[in-house]
């Protein structure tokens, strides 16, 4: 079993005006360090391994889990920790 | 009896007294263990501590719930169902029930104000109906606190969240302000549906032999205790309490709505309830109590989100958007099918047993068995009242007189006061238009929605004027239901019935306890007199902090019927050269009024009169106007009196009006007394009306004007509409918008 | 005319889509469920408003999987009318059956009211009724409205005419060039946020929207007779 | 500047409907690997540098960016790479 962990942000050039909004409030809240804030996705899979997984992976984000015409996304496989 | 691994033995809770921190106390302790005949074990004390709490067991309001009235011709089922129904003619009923989330709204406000719309939706489509219509009743602290916004934002988002999602519009509501709200707010959702007299359903679980099952999300470790925690005070360790905040899937409920009306219609249907507070227990005991049946539950076979769950565990989960049903032996297949058309799963985990019994079976070994009824039964406790020391001084306070120099400027602050002030920043994020019936939208008196398939309508309000309640609980709580019914009336909606949410604070204090009483009985006594029986309702205690109480705040939800849509009126100014009507005359009646609120910071001193008779009279007097079609439009004077029925009645609309008033101008323009509306009227129809409504003066004229013209005694001013309606429209949306 | 209104898990404007059509153009419609296949014998195709699938995720970007698509895409490729609604149009979108995507509204609020929009092309078989550059009031009630399309995008639509409705007042979602609903290139799939289904009866106080079905019904009836002729 | 990366993950016992959707979604897509979904939020801070950074993301997530009755948060702080 692997953990897949993707990332999914919004294209630099896509306005993100959940992070205008994010970033207006941390001004107001007094964080004027605060210059820039990118809102975006994080989504963790539980996948049975393969030796075609990078594939799938690939295949999922395309088709459902990122749209491209706006987003982005990456990935990292881990193995997954049994507890 | 075995007890899961970890859990203290029944020994150990009954000599540590565990039951305790789990909310029961002696005396109940003792009662268990007499029904019983032994000690309960962890499970069994779980159960008798949820199903006793107040949330569940209504053991301390009971009593006084029992003055309102509850039957009259219409009504085709009371209280203690899911919902209450009454019929609306052409065999068809409306259903409806109000219920609170407050405490969850208060810790996590997303969540808890759409897990409270889910809730309330579970019950009136338990029942058998479609639902067709929320509304939502809002109480929060000041808006300088910046908590008190995140906290309103937050709810509004979450009951948009849940209900534009789902697909029912929110068509209604209120919304107000106050000091006393700020550690607590309120969040009350009411739940409309409309059905065939054929498809009513019960919660019961009858005939031995039959099938227990399970529909919808799978259990999980959310909302364990939800319902002790809503009997409880908010304090500094509610945030300890988290695990009781549960999420809410509207999506799922979407799809179980749809399944369950369409088993509704199927034959081997028993009884079905939806698993609300105290989740599995409640539903299974109170679905074999009622039936006089018991029930055996095999645990292993509930569906479950996350592992090693206990007994205890998955009967007090709060999991949300899941039902309990009970159908005929060996229709199990064919319910199954469809609910997995869509895509839900529909579990067999019990049978309906002779032995009056709820018994849980886990992992081979019988882990709880306790009977039915006496889980659905708690200890009714008879609280001591007190009449609170204020009441008497305001009974007694000289009656406060308002000091004006600037009525224009006094108008204006009074139509910018955030509770008085335009809703839109709220309305407009709901989906009020969806199912495409809502005839009259938020922003008049009462929404109107369309009973599909023929040309009537139900009319839709709630009410509460809790400021009146704090001075006088007993005709705060009248004026509560007139106000409701003169909504429904000015819709052109005959009152029907009424569903109440009480919410006030700890019980346990004489003079809260009081509160409580008077308000019930005031509201008993005009629902009688109006004829609006109660069909159902909430009970909502504890809402205080740091030991304040909120002030007491029965919300009341009323429904009418509209028998002819053509005939629906509204609160806005129709035509130019109308007739501006006024129907009763203005006391000196300032106690608890906006203006004084305004002016004097608080309330004070006794609340405006109500005589229910005459109150009766002037609502058949202007329905009867209404349904003969001669008012263009109504509107009746509540909170800020005579100025903001004016205001409301040509914002929105290109209007304006030359009025001319006698009298005392404050009076006149702000008092609160009761039993009043404003009305307007076509020229040429002026004579029928006047034979109809008696006690009615004309105070002007609908102009083509951006200008409204008051005149009274010595005082004349001019109010520019444009002006005064940018800045009543912009309160809201200006303070959250701005600050942070 | 026959139409089809398909219904996915979370359709919630299917009805008011349905009555649009039944009550308020006097037609035949059906609601095909989002597992059949095909969409065979049906005029014209409604995606409604709602939530298909809660629309978690993105709006949209799971409905556009369910095994009705296919026939969704063919009747596009075959001309006949599709019309996208709201929950509707985001499916489009995703389906790649129009061009662009939406995103929140920048106020980051659902917004439920009546807007006016313009009819910027009505040179359409879904405009055909409404005068160029007419101003119409029709409801929206979304929370992801905020049409985004790069540059080039932008430019084509405007150079085939593809913009068809756009927001007259104040732009009430941020969408670009105030984007309110745009076709394909063939002019046989719009897509647009604002609900015309909602201002199609009189008791509701808008029929605004009505003609827009008047609209499809027209230019199904010219095609039906232009058939007939040739 | 820093780049701050915050992940925002639902507690585990909290519902995660988001992903519980996109799950059914692939098996019906014919992804049947894929044996959990959670979704959680990505959020890119750019930040002025200062010894007390942490600090300040720290309150920054309790204040604003997580919800912490059912969120968890984890960052992490990293040099911006100029281009
Ligand atoms: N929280 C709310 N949700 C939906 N509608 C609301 C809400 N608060 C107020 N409204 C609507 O705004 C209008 C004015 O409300 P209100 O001033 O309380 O009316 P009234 O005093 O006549 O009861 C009503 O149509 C009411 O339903
Ligand atoms: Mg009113």
């Amino acid at each position: 079993m692997k953990k897949v962990k993707v990332y999914i942000t919004l294209k630099e050039s896509v306005l993100d005006p959940q992070g205008q909004a994010v970033m207006q409030s941390l001004h107001n809240m007094n964080y004027p360090d605060v210059q820039d804030v990118r809102i975006g996705k994080y989504i963790e899979l539980q996948m049975e391994d393969g030796a075609d997984i990078a594939q799938k992976v690939d295949a999922i984000c395309d088709r459902l889990l990122a749209n491209t015409v706006i987003e982005n996304y990456r990935y990292e496989i881990e193995e997954e920790v049994r507890s | 009896m075995p007890t899961a691994s970890l859990e203290p033995s029944a020994e150990t809770i009954a000599q540590e007294k565990i039951y305790r921190t789990m909310g029961l106390t002696e005396d109940e302790y003792a009662k268990v263990c007499k029904l019983l005949g032994r000690k309960p074990n962890y499970t069994e004390t779980g159960l008798f501590s949820v199903m006793w709490s107040e949330h569940c067991s209504y053991k301390t309001s009971k009593p006084l719930l029992k003055k309102f009235p509850t039957s009259g011709g219409r009504v085709l089922q009371g209280p203690g169902e899911g919902a209450g129904i009454v019929d609306i003619g052409d065999k068809q009923a409306v259903v409806f029930k109000i219920e609170s989330h407050n405490h969850p709204s208060a810790i996590e406000p997303y969540q808890g104000a759409a897990t409270g719309v889910g809730g309330i939706i579970r019950d009136v489509f338990s029942m058998g109906a479609r639902p067709v219509a929320i509304l939502d009743s809002l109480r929060f602290g000041q808006l300088d606190n910046a908590r008190v916004r995140y906290i309103f934002e937050e709810v509004v988002s979450g009951i948009a969240g849940y209900g534009n999602c789902i697909g029912i519009p929110t068509v209604g509501g209120e919304l107000s302000f106050d000091p006393c709200y700020n550690g607590n707010p309120l969040v009350n959702a009411m739940c409309v549906g409309i059905m065939n007299h054929a498809d009513i359903q019960v919660g019961q679980a009858r005939g031995i032999g039959n099938t227990v099952m399970y529909v919808g999300a799978s259990t999980g470790r959310d909302g364990i205790n939800g319902a002790t925690f809503a009997s409880e005070e908010i304090s500094d360790k509610s945030d300890e309490k988290r695990s009781a905040v549960q999420v809410g899937d509207p999506f799922m409920e979407k799809l179980l709505v749809e399944a369950c009306l369409e088993l509704t219609k199927h034959e081997a249907l028993v009884g079905i309830q939806d698993m609300g507070a105290a989740g599995l227990v409640s539903s299974a005991s109170e679905m074999a109590a009622k039936a006089g049946v018991g029930i055996h539950m095999n645990l292993d076979l509930i569906p479950q989100r996350e592992t090693a769950m206990t007994p205890y565990e998955m009967m007090l989960s709060e999991s949300q958007e899941r039902m309990l049903i009970v159908i005929k032996k060996g229709s199990e297949e064919e319910i199954q099918a469809i609910f997995s058309r869509w895509g839900l799963h529909a579990v067999a985990v019990g049978t309906v047993i002779e032995e009056e019994v709820l018994r849980l079976e886990h992992k081979g070994e019988i882990v709880a068995e306790v009977p039915s009824d006496a889980l659905a039964s708690a200890p009714v406790r008879h609280m001591p009242s007190r009449v609170p020391e204020t009441y008497t001084l305001n009974q007694t306070a000289p009656a406060w007189t308002p000091e004006i120099k600037n009525y224009p400027e006094t108008i204006k602050r009074l139509l910018t006061q955030p509770s008085l002030a335009a809703k839109d920043w709220v309305t407009r994020q709901y989906d009020y238009m969806v199912q495409t019936n809502t005839v009259v939208a938020p922003g008049s008196d009462a929404a109107v929605v369309r009973v599909r398939g023929t040309n009537k309508g139900l009319a839709l309000t709630t009410d509460c004027n809790a400021k009146y309640l704090a001075l006088d609980p007993y005709v705060g709580g009248k004026i509560a239901v007139a106000e409701a019914a003169r909504n429904i009336v000015c819709s052109g909606g005959i009152p029907l019935a009424i569903t109440d949410c009480l919410n006030f604070g700890s019980p346990e204090k004489p003079e809260v306890f009081w509160e409580m009483e008077q308000s019930v009985s005031g509201m008993a006594e005009a629902c009688k007199e109006l004829e609006t029986p109660v069909i159902s309702g909430n009970v909502s205690l504890y809402n205080e902090t740091d030991q304040e109480a909120i002030d007491p705040t029965p919300v009341v939800g009323m429904v009418g019927l509209v028998e002819d849509l053509d005939k629906v009126c509204t609160v806005a100014f129709k035509n130019a050269g109308d007739a501006i009507y006024l129907i009763g005359e203005a006391q000196a009646e300032f106690g608890g009024s906006a203006l004084q609120i305004l002016l004097d910071g608080k309330a004070s001193g006794k609340v405006p009169a109500l005589d229910l008779e005459l109150e009766k009279a002037r609502q058949s007097n202007v329905l009867q106007a209404i349904q003969s079609g001669l008012v263009s439009s109504a509107h009746d004077i509540s909170e800020g009196g005579l100025a903001t029925a004016i205001a409301d009645s040509v914002f929105g609309t290109s209007f304006g009006c030359d009025l001319t008033l006698f009298g005392d101008p404050a009076v006149e323009l702000f008092s609160e007394t009761q039993s009043r509306y404003l009305v307007s009227v076509p020229k040429e129809l002026t004579e029928k009306f006047e034979t109809i409504v008696r006690d009615t003066v004309q105070i002007g004229i609908v102009t083509t004007s951006d200008e409204l013209h008051i005149a009274c005694d010595n005082e004349s001013f001019t109010l520019n509409r444009p002006d005064l309606e940018n800045d009543w429209r912009g309160v809201l949306s200006c303070i959250m918008s701005t600050e942070n | 005319m026959k139409t089809a209104v398909i219904v996915f898990p979370g359709s919630n404007c299917d009805q008011d889509m349905y009555y649009a059509i039944k009550d308020g153009l006097g037609e035949d419609v059906d609601y095909v469920w989002h597992a059949e296949t095909s969409l065979d014998g049906y005029d014209a195709i409604m995606i409604p408003g709602g939530f298909s699938y809660g629309d978690y995720l993105r709006c949209g970007a799971i409905a556009r999987f369910a095994g009705i698509m296919p026939a969704v895409i063919k009747a596009a490729e075959e001309g006949k009318p599709v019309l996208g609604v709201c929950n509707g149009f985001q499916i489009l979108l995703e389906a790649g059956l129009l061009p662009g995507a939406l995103l929140k509204n920048k106020n980051l609020k659902f917004i439920c009211e009546t807007v006016p929009l313009k009819t910027e092309n009505n040179q359409t078989m879904f405009t055909s009724l409404y005068k160029e550059g007419e101003i119409i009031r029709i409801p929206i009630a979304h929370g992801e409205g905020n049409y985004y399309c790069d540059d080039e995008t932008l430019a084509e639509l405007k150079a085939n005419h593809q913009i068809v409705f756009t927001y007259a007042g104040e732009n009430p979602n941020g969408s670009r060039a105030d984007i309110a609903g745009i076709t394909n290139r063939n002019g046989n799939v719009l897509g647009m946020m604002p609900h015309p289904e909602r201002a199609a009866d009189a008791m509701l106080g808008n029929k605004d929207g009505l003609r827009l079905f008047q609209s499809i019904l027209n230019h199904w009836r010219d095609s039906v007779h232009a058939n007939c002729i040739s």
